[in-house]
């Protein structure tokens, strides 16, 4: 197959795929070659697509590559279409998912612990929003369900993979320094 | 009274609230001035209380802990006369201390998700294309075994992301969002502009709802705030609005 | 607007009406031009898409354009669709599968208006799944069918019964317990 052969293949699979997005494994079995090559020749695509089509862009997160409009296009089709009313989450589930997000798997009783209050009502929530997942039990004591994070997740987040979260250490270790230096002065009050 | 509210309703819990307590006291959060600290806390839970927002058992509970350690801290530190044994004792704040830096890390990253929520929402994606589905009556009453609710549920939460393209369609115009700041400073300056005083009614020149009910939101604001009065002459009467002189003072 | 913007928006409008098709004067309406003067972007756009997307064309039926996949693009469609797993339960499928679970007993009128789509052969293929079925006819003019989930859809979700569906409505609000006794006695302190 040539290379335009490719390209065409993905651009219609993408596009019939729609929201579902389009799963880098079933593309390369689709397409007969490896994973590794359809990777990269969607990634072509996303390039190719970024210089030469104004309104539309690929996004990928954890094995799925989407066609999307670009945030240019967005004026007009809201203006043209019924827009889904912007459901945004609640800050208690935006922390919630957080803690999930970098400590997964983690119980309920983890979230609660770090947040200072009940979580459970956030946690329902991100499931019923399937960005997040009952993950079976933890092997402690009352076996408690574990939660962890999902592709709808990355997707909604528009994040490629749970490693590219940003790193939440980086701001802490300075603080961690001026720490040291207090309890060093330490009774004051 | 509806400025506590909308704060009060905003705290995320015990955390939220002491995090915001210390940011605005502008004090370092690894030197927290508990007595300080601890009195404004107990002010805002008891304002929930008789706001009747039904505080929770957490900030009862942090009270709680906020008056031991300010309790802790009052005791002098005779209890060991040896001072390398006093200097290895644990500050009392210190469990609150890592927990709230442990809590603002993820409030951190609950903010970056946020923003990313927002670039997400101005993209769009079609429905998938459903496929002819002809052949094999026979094969598709066999139900693949690895499709759960959750699957179910993120087919739904896709759908309900999806605009939905009916033609034609009116489009609605919406007026741009006014606060009641904005609102507020420009009755100051129409005001100004006119000797000090104005007519009730001049303040409102637009006849549209958001537009009437933020400016009276905002009239009300400023006699709160004693930036103006208002006097009616007798019933019935045209309100007149008057800029009081602690605002032309204050300017 | 520059002729790139105007090209991005056509896209990024036509994307999402997918297989609906974009009707001109709508377009031209969003975009505040003639509809002369759409109808011409929108051939320069096909012009523009038959030489450089192999996968996918505009057609042009009367006053509609339709972003479709090519020809070549079709027998890679045909083999995606072809996977079983993947073709039992479509997310087409899924979602129309949610509409009929939440909102039984229910019409396909009503189902298409919520996904904003056709929803015939999604109805159809859980029809023939039994995860669905025709329930008699509504007592609305036209009399038309409406659906209802069955046993089989309860035991393949593992769900004990309809009510206990996951609640989609929203609330998150903390839970919040009595607890004044505790205060006042905190405040003489």
């Amino acid at each position: 197959m040539s290379e335009e052969e490719l390209q065409g293949a993905l651009q219609g699979l993408l596009y019939v795929c729609g929201d579902e997005g389009l799963v880098v494994h079933d593309a390369a079995r689709v397409l007969g070659i490896s994973e590794e090559e359809t990777t990269q020749y969607l990634n072509q695509l996303k390039d190719w697509m970024q210089l030469n089509m104004p309104g539309l862009q690929l996004k990928n997160y954890g094995s799925k590559f989407q066609m999307v409009t670009s945030e240019e296009a967005a004026p007009y089709i809201e203006k043209l279409a019924e827009v889904p009313e912007k459901n945004n989450l609640s800050q208690a589930a935006l922390e919630t998912l957080a803690i999930i997000a970098y400590n997964q798997p983690v119980t309920k009783a983890e979230i609660d612990d770090i947040r200072g209050v009940k979580s459970e009502k956030a946690v329902q929530s991100l499931v019923n929003k399937a960005l997040v997942i009952d993950a079976g039990r933890a092997q402690t004591p009352g076996r408690p369900i574990i939660y962890q994070t999902t592709e709808r997740f990355l997707e909604y987040f528009n994040i490629p993979s749970i490693q590219e979260l940003p790193d939440l250490h980086e701001s802490i270790e300075e603080e961690t320094e001026e720490a040291d230096l207090f309890f060093n002065q330490l009774d004051e009050e | 009274m509806e400025k506590y509210n909308v704060q009060l309703d905003s705290f995320e819990g015990p955390l939220d609230l002491l995090l915001h307590l210390i940011h605005q006291a502008e004090v370092d959060i690894y030197n927290i001035p508990v007595a300080t600290i601890t009195e404004q806390y107990l002010q805002y839970v008891q304002a929930m209380q008789e706001l009747e927002l039904d505080a929770a058992s957490e900030y009862l509970v942090m009270a709680a802990t906020l008056l031991e350690i300010k309790s802790k801290m009052l005791l002098p530190g005779d209890t060991n006369t040896d001072e390398e044994v006093y200097i290895e004792e644990e500050d009392p704040r210190e469990e609150l201390l890592s927990r709230l830096v442990e809590y603002k890390k993820y409030k951190e990253a609950a903010q970056h998700l946020k923003e990313k929520e927002e670039q997400g929402s101005a993209q769009f994606a079609k429905a998938p294309t459903v496929p002819d589905e002809s052949s094999g009556k026979e094969k598709e009453s066999n139900l693949p075994d690895n499709i759960s609710l959750f699957d179910m549920l993120d087919a739904y939460e896709k759908l309900k992301k999806r605009v939905r393209y009916k033609s034609p369609k009116m489009t609605k115009i919406k007026g741009d969002d006014i606060s009641m700041e904005d609102r507020m400073s420009e009755v100051l300056t129409y005001l100004h502009q006119h000797q000090g005083k104005s007519g009730f009614f001049e303040l409102f020149p637009l006849h549209e709802r958001q537009h009437i009910v933020v400016t009276f939101l905002a009239i009300l604001e400023l006699m709160k705030n004693r930036q103006v009065t208002c006097v009616q002459s007798e019933n019935f009467e045209e309100i007149v609005v008057h800029q009081t002189e602690e605002d032309l003072v204050s300017e």
